[in-house]
Parts: structure tokens; C-alpha cells; sequence
């Protein structure tokens, strides 16, 4: 006959709720909306479309620089890239830009040896409150002071340019290709093109 | 080299056909390109949600202290198989825009 | 058969509706050309009430197939008769065609009624077709693409817009004259 | 006016409309005055099809050929008559080639193409002037 050893030892009395039984006395006045606890693990990195990486010459198609070459450097927490121009190229300093807004071309820049400092991420790149709302109101006043680089920013584009900058030279014609701008053509057509 | 002076053309140029419309009833609501160099119904997935902008000059300034005034609007399928588009915009084109130029932007893009 | 178009050769096998006195009927096959099976049944129906006393209410259609021809490698010369309404009167009528495959010979025949003798399809009866010897053409212009070693310049070709030339957006005048002498 | 190119069996042909597009095709039979039979078994392999004359552009390569021959003749008589090499060196076909890579070219050979046109054309605007003195 065998023996029927239950496994997994005695059974421990399952732990109920301290069952108060009655309801609360006091419910809140007002209902606080309470967020939906989000249910996914964990925030999945931002993903950006194949054809951009780390190197890639891209596009700006929108903005202050738009039509200008840069190089995307990496792509930031936020999904947003981290490109420069280099800056002494074709005076795009670092900046961030959203990837619709760009075409990324099959030339690749190896930027393996260019290292962006830790310290350049979103928050580096946010703009202060103060600092937007202030820039608006001055606007108007036509008075907006011009936009002061802080020297924080001019190092760091001097360090990631530097290493940029001569592998940008390591490429023949791809300095004055980054100078100049993109444009079309009448006989352009961009859903034909091969960027 | 391109110089910087010279502008750098990034839109594509269109041009406003008219309205959706049967013979006897037209809808406003959504508006007919025509994207240039573009002949084909299988040419025209390049263009599936870029934004369009239809320009026009204004005489008084308006907030932002320039003259042009911008109606925003994405194409939003293809219109038969010549390559025409159907596109909506913020606010309906008026009827005066039809043969008007329109600037199909190559944004939002996935190349 | 109101419309033609690409033709396709069908043979229809009909009898009258099976009955207590006749369990079995006679079947008949009749081999006619279509552009589909549901109008190739409808023409069985056509000519059998012409022989017979059989409507589709009274009848029954076992079997329609295609057939498809096997040998559409080779430039055959075909021979057909027909029997044709015009607007005065009924005529018959032989013309010849070459083509790869019957069905394309009686194709062509439909739209060439069409277009010199403003025959619609359904005035026409297709009595015989015959794959023809090239010494049995008879029609002059169909000898002159079957005689040996022939060979003829294309003089004047005109450029259709779209094919390859710029695009319909790119061009809507030309201030050229298009070149049509190719060697 | 002399033609020296015929619609004959035997004619090679470029096929300029269509799914075959861009293809080598032998002329194995002619239809009638519109149409005519070609196959690309010798070349690309665009398959045999009835074809009309608006839809292919004639070349001035032909090879010997039985009417309505089939893939195995073509290609006996396109290696008797080495064709393919023949269109190749052709102009036609390299000016064909040039266009397909041009188009094919990314950004940056673009980029590359023009600075090198503009240096050749200055190159000869220089040597031109020097005539000039």
C-alpha cells in the first residue's frame, strides 16, 4: 500500500484579510481620480525606425535648420535623436530633433570613437519654463534678448565635435557634403529617390 | 555647392483639384491634390500622411507679425489610380484654392 | 450573348429534365465559344430550343467545361464561318484571323464584326472554326503575314504619352515635334 | 529614308511597355501588322507572349531563325551570333545601364556626381579661356 506523504509540508492557514466586516465610517468628499495603474513592466526603449543609427547622416526637414546634413549621434531617452552638425561644418550645434522630422540617408559616419557625454540627455536639452514663457512675452516686446549659449553647452560641443570632425575627415568630399544643404529638384521625385 | 542663400526647396509641389464630389453632390470637407510626379496609385504610399500647407497672403499681419497665413491639412488616401490624393484640413480649403498651389511636406517621414 | 470580350471555348452538356416516362433523356454537347461559363450555358439554352423542344425551365445542364487550348506557342491561320444579322437581313459569312490560340482567332472576329460591320454579339452565330494550311488562306491580307522570310519596317511610330515618355503631371504642352522614323 | 531595321523572325527587340519591361526579346513569328510573337528565352527569360510593335523598340541585332522556334534554337543562334555581347557593348544598352545606376545613386553619390561635374566644367571653362588669350 503506498504511502501518501503530502508534499510540500503542513499546510499553513491561508492568511484572510483582517476582515473588519463593517464598511468605513468616513468616505472622502470628493472622488480623487486615481491614474490606471499602467500594467506594463517596464517602459520598452524608445524605438526609432531601422534605417536610423548611431552615424547616420540625416535630414532636417523642419526648424531653423532645415535641409541641413548633421549626424545623428544616438537616440535619447526619449526617442528624440541627439544629432550635431558638426557644428564648425555647418553650424548646427548639438540639438535634439524628432525622427519624423528627419530623412535619414544611407551614408554612415563611424562615430564609434566619438563619445557624447553622459550629461547630455533630455533634461540637458529642456527648456525652462521660465525661460520659454519669458522668451514669448519679450518677443512680443520685440526686446527678446539674443539666446545666451551657456559655455556648459559650447564645451560639450567642442568635445563630441572634435572626435566627429576627424572622422567626418576620414571620408573624402563628406565635409563639404555635410556643408551643403538638401534640396529638390524639378525632376525630384522623393518616392522614387534613394536617400 | 548649394549656397545659403539660395532657398532649399523640401515640400513637393501640389495643387489643389477641387473637392470630393459626385456629379451632384460635392463634400468640402475633403480636398482633391495633385502631388507632382506623381502618376501612379501605387506611387502615392510615399505620401500617406505627409502634411500639406496651403500658403496664402493676407494684407494685415496676422500674431506672429508675417503676412502668410498657413492651412495646415495630411494627405489621407489615394484618389483613383492617376495618383491623386484626397487630403483634409484643420479648416476646409476655400473654393477660391482650387488651382492654388499647395506644399506637401516630406513630414512626417519614415525613410 | 449580349457581351463579348475575351472569348473562352465551353462545351455544354444539357438535356430535358428527367420525368416517370423518361427517366433518362437524351443528353446533347454543344462546343460554343463564351466569355464565361454563366453566359456560355445561357447560348446552350439558345441554340438547343432551336433543334429541340427543351427550355432551361424544362431542361438541365450537367456539365459545362473549358477547353483550353494546349499549343499557344505557335502563330496558327484560322478560318471562320458565321452566320450574322445585319440591320436588313441575315448573311454568312467566312473570315480568317492569325493568332496563337482559337479563342483569340474568335476574339478578334467578335471585336472586327464590331468595328466594320457594327455587329453586336448577339447577332452572330459561329457556325464552323478550322485551323487552317497555309496554303489553304484564302484572304489576301492574311497571306501576306504568312508567306516565308517576310519583313517590313515600322515607318511612323508615334510615341503613346505614356509609355515611358515624361509623365502626364511633368508635361501638359510640347514644343517639340516627336521624332517617329526609328531606322 | 532607308529602314535598316525590320519586324522579321530573327529581330531582336527591346521590350519597352509592360511587365517585361526593359528585357531582350527575339521576334519568333509575326500575327499580322500589329502584333507579333516574341520570346526572351536567349535573354532575360521574358516569357514567349504576343506582343505589339507600340510595346517594343527594335534593335539592329538580328540572329538566323526558323519561325516559331523554340528557347533552344534562340539560344543556339544568339551564341552563333554572340548577341548578348553585342547589345552589350552597344550604346543603347550603356547608355540603359548609366541611366538605371544614376538613379540608383543615394544622397550622397549625388552630392558626389555634381562637384565632380562642376570641377570638369571649370577644368574646361580654364582650358577654353587660355585659347582665348
Amino acid at each position: 500500500m503506498a504511502i501518501f506523504v503530502a508534499t510540500g509540508g503542513p499546510k499553513k492557514a491561508p492568511k484572510t484579510a483582517a476582515s473588519k466586516g463593517k464598511s468605513p465610517r468616513m468616505y472622502p468628499a470628493d472622488d480623487v481620480p486615481v491614474p490606471k495603474k499602467s500594467r506594463k513592466a517596464t517602459k520598452a526603449a524608445p524605438k526609432v525606425r531601422g534605417s536610423i543609427t548611431p552615424g547616420t547622416v540625416v535630414i532636417l526637414l523642419s526648424g531653423h535648420f532645415r535641409g541641413k546634413r548633421v549626424v545623428c549621434l544616438k537616440v535619447l531617452k526619449s526617442g528624440l535623436l541627439l544629432v550635431s552638425g558638426p557644428f564648425k561644418i555647418n553650424g548646427v550645434p548639438l540639438k535634439r530633433v524628432n525622427p519624423a522630422y528627419v530623412i535619414a540617408t544611407s551614408t554612415k559616419v563611424d562615430v564609434s570613437k566619438v563619445s557624447v557625454p553622459a550629461s547630455v540627455d533630455d533634461a540637458y536639452f529642456a527648456r525652462s519654463e521660465a525661460a520659454a514663457s519669458a522668451g514669448e512675452e519679450k518677443f512680443f516686446k520685440g526686446d527678446a534678448s539674443k539666446a545666451v549659449v551657456s559655455d556648459q553647452r559650447k564645451a560639450d560641443q567642442k568635445a563630441v565635435d572634435a572626435a566627429l570632425m576627424k572622422a567626418v575627415g576620414s571620408t573624402p568630399v563628406l565635409k563639404q557634403y555635410l556643408n551643403a544643404k538638401f534640396t529638390l529638384t524639378n525632376n525630384d521625385r522623393p518616392h522614387n529617390m534613394v536617400f | 555647392m548649394v549656397s545659403d542663400t539660395q532657398p532649399t526647396r523640401l515640400y513637393v509641389k501640389g495643387v489643389h483639384l477641387g473637392f470630393k464630389r459626385g456629379l451632384r453632390n460635392q463634400y468640402n470637407h475633403t480636398s482633391l491634390i495633385k502631388i507632382g510626379g506623381v502618376d501612379e496609385k501605387k506611387d502615392v504610399s510615399f505620401y500617406l500622411g505627409k502634411k500639406i500647407a496651403y500658403i496664402t497672403k493676407a494684407s494685415k499681419a496676422g500674431k506672429d507679425g508675417s503676412k502668410f497665413r498657413v492651412c495646415w491639412g495630411k494627405v489621407c488616401r489615394a484618389h483613383g489610380s492617376n495618383g491623386v490624393v484626397r487630403a483634409k484640413f484643420s479648416r476646409p480649403l476655400p473654393p477660391q484654392s482650387i488651382g492654388a498651389p499647395v506644399r506637401v511636406m516630406l513630414y512626417p517621414s519614415n525613410v | 450573348m449580349t457581351v463579348a470580350g475575351v472569348m473562352k471555348q465551353f462545351q455544354v452538356v444539357g438535356r430535358k429534365a428527367p420525368t416517370e416516362e423518361v427517366a433518362n433523356p437524351e443528353a446533347f454537347r454543344i462546343v460554343l465559344f463564351a466569355p464565361n461559363a454563366v453566359i456560355a450555358k445561357s447560348k446552350f439554352w439558345y441554340f438547343m430550343h432551336q433543334f429541340r423542344k427543351m427550355k432551361k425551365s424544362t431542361g438541365e445542364i450537367l456539365d459545362v467545361v473549358e477547353i483550353v487550348e494546349k499549343n499557344t506557342s505557335q502563330v496558327k491561320n484560322y478560318g471562320i464561318w458565321i452566320r450574322y444579322d445585319s440591320r436588313s437581313g441575315t448573311h454568312n459569312m467566312y473570315r480568317e484571323y492569325r493568332d496563337v490560340a482559337l479563342t483569340g482567332a474568335v476574339t478578334q472576329l467578335y471585336d472586327e464584326m464590331a468595328g466594320r460591320h457594327r455587329t453586336r454579339p448577339r447577332s452572330i452565330q459561329i457556325i464552323r472554326t478550322a485551323a487552317l494550311k497555309t496554303e489553304d488562306v484564302k484572304r489576301v491580307d492574311m497571306l501576306q503575314y504568312t508567306s516565308k522570310d517576310q519583313k517590313f519596317p515600322l515607318p511612323h511610330r508615334v510615341h503613346q504619352a505614356k509609355r515611358g515618355a515624361k509623365a502626364l503631371s511633368d508635361r501638359t504642352f510640347t514644343t517639340v515635334r516627336p521624332t517617329t522614323f526609328f531606322k | 529614308m532607308v529602314f535598316e531595321r525590320y519586324v522579321e523572325v530573327g529581330r531582336v527587340a527591346l521590350v519597352n511597355y509592360g511587365d517585361s519591361k526593359g528585357e531582350l526579346v527575339t521576334i519568333v513569328d509575326v500575327v499580322d501588322g500589329n502584333k507579333c510573337l516574341v520570346d526572351g528565352a536567349a535573354a532575360g527569360g521574358a516569357p514567349r507572349q504576343v506582343i505589339s510593335y507600340s510595346r517594343i523598340n527594335l534593335t539592329d541585332l538580328k540572329v538566323a531563325l526558323g519561325r516559331g522556334a523554340k528557347g533552344k534554337a534562340q539560344k543556339a543562334a544568339w551564341k552563333a551570333a554572340g548577341t548578348q555581347a553585342a547589345w552589350d557593348s552597344s550604346s543603347w544598352a550603356k547608355r540603359l545601364a548609366n541611366k538605371k545606376t544614376r538613379a540608383g545613386l543615394n544622397d550622397f553619390s549625388k552630392f558626389k556626381v555634381m562637384c565632380a561635374k562642376k570641377s570638369k566644367s571649370a577644368a574646361v571653362a580654364k582650358k577654353l579661356k587660355s585659347y582665348k588669350k
